[in-house]
């Protein structure tokens, strides 16, 4: 239960979105004068901390599933639920290492020492890296080259730093990181939606529902689809 | 009979150690002697409420501090009993006078000072009284532990090995200066050592410990020249206990056979002619016949030398009697005059008054 | 708004003077003790050492969030520390704990037991014991659980990210503030950030030294 | 593949054992020293408790990774950290280090230091002097931050994540577990790996203690 | 000049206190004088390379331990020197027998065995070999150092107060023991004491340290006999230091005027008429005439009681004579019988050889 409190907007973000999420809130703030907050943590965290009180006005996630078990919960408001943005998956080679990865059947190949993916149990983007593996039918030759980052920026990182050959990251973090990359094929995991909702409890739920309906905003958008994210599905 | 002013009778279980002392003392100087182990520290720290007694009681002028039937069981803060452990256990970080303060919180500020003073000048510590207890001598400490554990004047107070820290040559005098201070304050005071010598000098009333149980406690000249069992009589120096068998019980002296040789014994009491009777000779009290002297009276022992001891200005001699040993003291002059070897016989005398009954064997 | 740095500073110092208070008190209650119930609370203390502080974290939300009595409880008499800066105290206060506990109980058993023996013959307070005779004789492990908590209380940051949350000015402490420039990629900052937490552990560790020995010295000295 | 509390126990045990050997040196190193060179290096140990581990962590994986010069080396002689238990073991032990020389260091300080002065002009070498004199009179100490080290070894998890990942069956340790569990919202499974760990834990240190007390107290009894 | 067995001549700054003393001593018991903060324990540690001089030099039998010009400064390992500290620092975990074998690890095993048991018995401590520091007493723990600084066969001995955790009726005794094993052992010994009874009582050589710097060297009695300045005097008892103004300075005897007094002082050197002089006065020789005596020839003065201090079994008297002080001590009989009363006018003598003049004022 959130007390009414004369305060900015409080977002919790999963960390995957720190550095879009800030851009956006300039954008915003310059547009409508009115200040957000983020609090980015991992989306696991961030629901545990939904359901125990945490005075946040919206959630927008990577993982649906978590939105909607909170909204199954009736701490997150169904009516407001909004897909504003989908995750592309993408392969990165460690940048020394001169590989030019062409598909992900390449991960298979000897040369190839291990592979770093976003923990499938609590990630979203692991969870799709592991997809493609398995409907990819390379499981067998990767699954003992796997690494689990903690987080899709852990993953990212591992590569980053040559630490791994391979990754299996968000084409937002490969940005981010200025490593080449290669986007996977659609049809090998399912998509990574990005969803937010409003909390139940909210005492801004006007300000709430502003924000929301500028992320669907082109300029938005636009953000976007610059660090790597695909337009949501409106 | 007059109440003592304490008594105890309690039971303590270790796990491989049984304590059980029954005692009780007036206002005197009582010494627990025992050898190391036998449970003298413990049983001192039951009696202050440091460690809590399986049941019995202990009382100090009738009221009780401990009772397990009545489920009394007082901490050592409401004991009033003083107590001054082996190594003192001064505060290092305080003076020598906080230290005797530290148990006079609850009196008023000037009459706390006034008490200090006087037992800082009663111990002669008023120079020292700034002092940190590391920077004063072991004679010193000892005095401030004593002052500070009288400071709040005790009804009983307990000293554990008070003189193991002290030079042998200010023993004396620091005996004497507490023996004054126990009739001063006239409380009872027991104070354990394992040191025969001094249990000598200083007790009044004397408690043999002996493996958790109080083996005998009497007078000191009681207990020196009458112990009760075998194991006092070893520990007041009778190194020489013999069973022997009584010939003639009905005389003012008992005749007995020890083996081979027949002793008379000084002894009141009467004896069933046939019955076995335990006697202790401490070995200073047998004396060596020049070589060729005969060997046939009564109280007269053939014995054969097997080892010299030399125990500092003595001589510890053991002899064979038969199968059976003797030890033998004498001074180094004396050994010298006797002219003694290893495997040389000579003969032994003893007489009837140093020959000890025994009237409980352990 | 609050800065990361003045947040850390307000929260560790707050934890590191509860978590000395406390751990003195549970120090004193543990040493020499060998009882069952002594050793149950001295695991239990230990605990925020061994769990990771995440989940450290995720335990403190549940007991202490809005859906549990005590959380309740706590909310209906106007404290609340789910998702504010007192949180974070909490959260920092109980990691820091078993490092103050640990030294400081390690240093009062080393003083000689005759002495506390001595002292409670002689008529005082089992707490005026241990105020006067072994706090002052241990105030060297006193100190080194001191530092050690105010460096742990300082650097905590997976429970306080937990229960407080990561919200900037409010509960945004320097090290969290760290983790969120490493999740944003900007690790220009992470790097700025990691060394202001560097530079002022290092200042405030040697003055705190230099302090505690100054003061326990002129206390304690004897010859220690 | 290794279960994640063995894992965790051959972690935190190597870890624990280099950190007290280690701790134990550097003690000795920085006891009673006052110089800038003692203070930075002073400072620098204690940084691990400062740092979030998970920061830590990152800075581990930087300068152990593949692409740095400390990390190729290792490499070239056959030493691979990233992504290996043994990189587990480096983090722990990096994390545990600060405990044992906090501990350790005060213990040792609080030693008379006219006994090392007397020590030195018999002849004895420091590292003689160290190892005789000082160590066994400071037991209590090093055996609190050996405990306190052991307890954080077995905890560690946002450093230990960074550098040897989180590859179940190689470098899963138990901590790790939970927060994968928390992270999936498997309550169920954290609960029980949390409990596991928790009395492990307690079950370990309560013997650690026993047997550390019996050891060094047979060494260095006197009248402590 | 006979090259002296050790030379000392160094300077060490600290923040407030500067120690710069030189002086050189021969295989002899030496001991450093000086009131409490004159940096003593400083000037030992410094011998024993515990602290390191700022400049200047520490040489041994011709070898230097340290030298600022030659860039030598040798580890305390190194310097073959014994130290015994102040409070002895005995390894409180290790035997009386491991304490002393400590800095024998580089002998065989027999050898130092040998060398173990021949030390302890030297200082009769074979009985408490087994035992800890903390179970034997002072004395016994002191000869415990003595032998463990002894056991390496030092070139030099160093010791700090040695007698302070002694009692004082034994300190005779160890002080017999010490001159001893100086002499047995044949090296220099450098002993520290604030005691003027001990250093009077110990002393060949006496070196008196005021300030950190060495105000005088010499045997005992000179020292005691002619201090050479207002410090040195008052630091050995001559509390009275006067300036007088020299009358006649041909003479077998100095005259000289204080005040309005006369005064013939013994005096082989000669002084220049009217030029200043500084005199020292032992307050126990002066003497008091009774009520009523005359008080005109030299060496007599007229002085008025202002204070009386007793003293153990003395009394410190303080007199004014016109405006200043004179301290003399008497016994407390002779003070009785001189029925004394703070006010009351009497006359002092002193004897011309009772005025010592101390040739370099301050
Ligand atoms: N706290 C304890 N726990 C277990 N056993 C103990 C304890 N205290 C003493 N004991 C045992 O009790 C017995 C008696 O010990 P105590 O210290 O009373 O002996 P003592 O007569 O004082 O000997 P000493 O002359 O050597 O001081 C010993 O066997 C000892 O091992
Ligand atoms: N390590 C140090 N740092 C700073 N000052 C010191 C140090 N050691 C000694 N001093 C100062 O040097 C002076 C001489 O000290 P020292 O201990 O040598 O005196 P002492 O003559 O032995 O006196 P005492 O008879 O009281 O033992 C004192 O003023 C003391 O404060
Ligand atoms: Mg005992
Ligand atoms: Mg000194």
């Amino acid at each position: 239960s959130t007390a009414p409190r004369p305060e900015p907007l409080t977002i919790a973000a999963a960390a995957s979105l720190a550095p879009i999420f800030d851009e956006l809130a300039e954008i915003y703030e310059d547009e409508t004068g009115e200040a957000v907050i983020f609090s980015y943590s991992s989306t696991g965290n961030l629901a545990q901390q939904i359901r125990n009180g945490a005075p946040f006005d919206i959630f927008a996630s990577a993982d649906e599933n978590r939105v909607d078990e909170l909204i199954a919960e009736g701490l997150l408001d169904e009516g407001t639920r909004l897909a504003f943005a989908r995750g592309v998956l993408v392969l990165v080679g460690a940048p020394e290492l001169g590989l030019s990865l062409e598909s992900v059947e390449d991960l298979a190949d000897p040369i190839i020492r291990d592979v770093a993916i976003a923990n499938p149990r609590h990630a979203p983007y692991g969870m799709a890296a592991a997809q493609t593996l398995l409907r990819a039918g390379v499981e067998v030759a990767v699954l003992p080259k796997l690494v689990y980052g903690e987080s899709v920026r852990h993953a990212g990182l591992l590569v980053q730093t040559g630490n791994t050959d391979a990754g299996l990251i968000a084409l937002s973090i490969a940005k981010s990181m200025d490593l080449p990359s290669l986007e996977l094929p659609e049809e090998l995991y399912d998509p990574i939606q990005h969803v937010a909702a409003i909390h139940s409890d909210t005492s801004q739920s006007e300000q709430a529902a502003r924000f929301l309906e500028f992320l669907s905003s082109p300029e938005a958008q636009a953000v976007f689809e610059r660090s790597g994210l695909v337009a949501g599905e409106g | 009979m007059a109440a003592a002013d304490f008594r105890a009778s309690f039971e303590l279980r270790l796990p491989d150690f049984n304590l059980a002392p029954r005692f009780e003392i007036g206002p005197e100087m009582a010494v627990l002697f025992g050898a190391s182990g036998a449970g003298k520290s413990l049983t001192l720290r039951a009696l202050a409420g440091l460690v809590r007694p399986d049941q019995g009681y202990i009382r100090l002028n009738g009221h009780a501090l401990f009772d397990s039937e009545e489920g009394i069981d007082l901490p050592p803060q409401d004991r009033g009993v003083g107590y001054v452990p082996q190594h003192y256990a001064l505060f290092p970080h305080q003076s020598i006078a906080k230290n005797v303060a530290f148990g006079l919180h609850d009196l008023p500020n000037a009459e706390r000072k006034a008490r200090v003073s006087e037992l800082l000048a009663r111990m002669r510590l008023e120079q020292l009284s700034d002092r940190k207890p590391g920077e004063v001598s072991g004679g010193q400490q000892q005095r401030t532990a004593l002052a500070r554990a009288l400071a709040r004047r005790p009804d009983l107070l307990l000293m554990d090995e008070p003189f193991a820290a002290v030079e042998e040559d200010l023993r004396a005098h620091l005996r004497e200066e507490l023996l004054r201070i126990q009739k001063d304050f006239a409380i009872p005071v027991l104070l354990v050592t394992h040191s025969r010598a001094e249990a000598y000098a200083l007790a009044e009333r004397l408690i043999v410990i002996s493996e958790g149980e109080i083996v005998q406690s009497a007078s000191r000249d009681d207990v020196f020249r009458r112990p009760r069992t075998p194991t006092v009589a070893r520990l007041m120096g009778m190194t020489n206990i013999l069973q022997v068998k009584v010939v003639d019980g009905s005389g003012t002296e008992l005749l007995a056979d020890w083996g081979a040789f027949r002793l008379a014994i000084a002894y009141s009491g009467s004896r069933a002619q046939g019955s076995t009777l335990t006697v202790g000779i401490r070995p200073e009290e047998i004396r060596i016949a020049p070589a060729g002297s005969e060997a046939q009276s009564a109280n007269r022992l053939t014995a054969r030398l097997a080892k010299d001891e030399p125990q500092g200005v003595d001589h510890v001699l053991q002899f064979t009697v038969d199968d059976q040993l003797l030890e033998v003291r004498v001074s180094h002059p004396a050994f010298m005059a006797l002219d003694l070897s290893a495997g040389q016989e000579r003969t032994l005398r003893v007489e009837p008054e140093s020959i000890h009954v025994i009237p409980d064997p352990d | 708004m609050v800065s990361p740095l003045v947040l850390s500073l307000r929260v560790a110092g707050l934890a590191t003077l509860f978590a000395v208070v406390f751990g003195i008190a549970l120090a004193a209650l543990l040493a020499r003790r060998r009882s069952m119930a002594a050793n149950i609370t001295d695991a239990a203390v230990t605990l925020p050492l061994v769990l990771p502080p995440t989940v450290l974290g995720y335990y403190l939300l549940v007991l202490l969030g809005a859906q549990s009595p005590l959380g309740a409880w706590l909310e209906s008499i106007g404290i609340d520390l789910v998702f504010t800066w007192q949180g974070a105290v909490v959260a920092a206060t109980i990691v820091a704990l078993p490092l103050v506990v640990g030294s400081t109980r390690a240093a009062i058993e080393a003083v000689d037991p005759d002495l506390r023996d001595v002292a409670r013959t002689l008529g005082r307070s089992n707490t005026a014991i241990f105020l006067i005779i072994l706090l002052p004789l241990a105030w060297r492990g006193l100190l080194a659980g001191g530092m050690l908590a105010f460096a742990r209380a300082l650097g905590e940051f997976g429970a306080t990210l937990m229960i407080a949350g990561n919200i900037p000015g409010r509960t945004q402490t320097l090290p969290i503030a760290i983790y969120d420039s490493v999740q944003a990629g900007d690790l220009a900052s992470a790097n700025r950030q990691a060394l202001l937490l560097t530079v002022v552990a290092v200042v405030l560790l040697v003055g705190i030294r230099y302090l505690g020995s100054a003061l326990a010295g002129r206390n304690a000295r004897g010859r220690g």
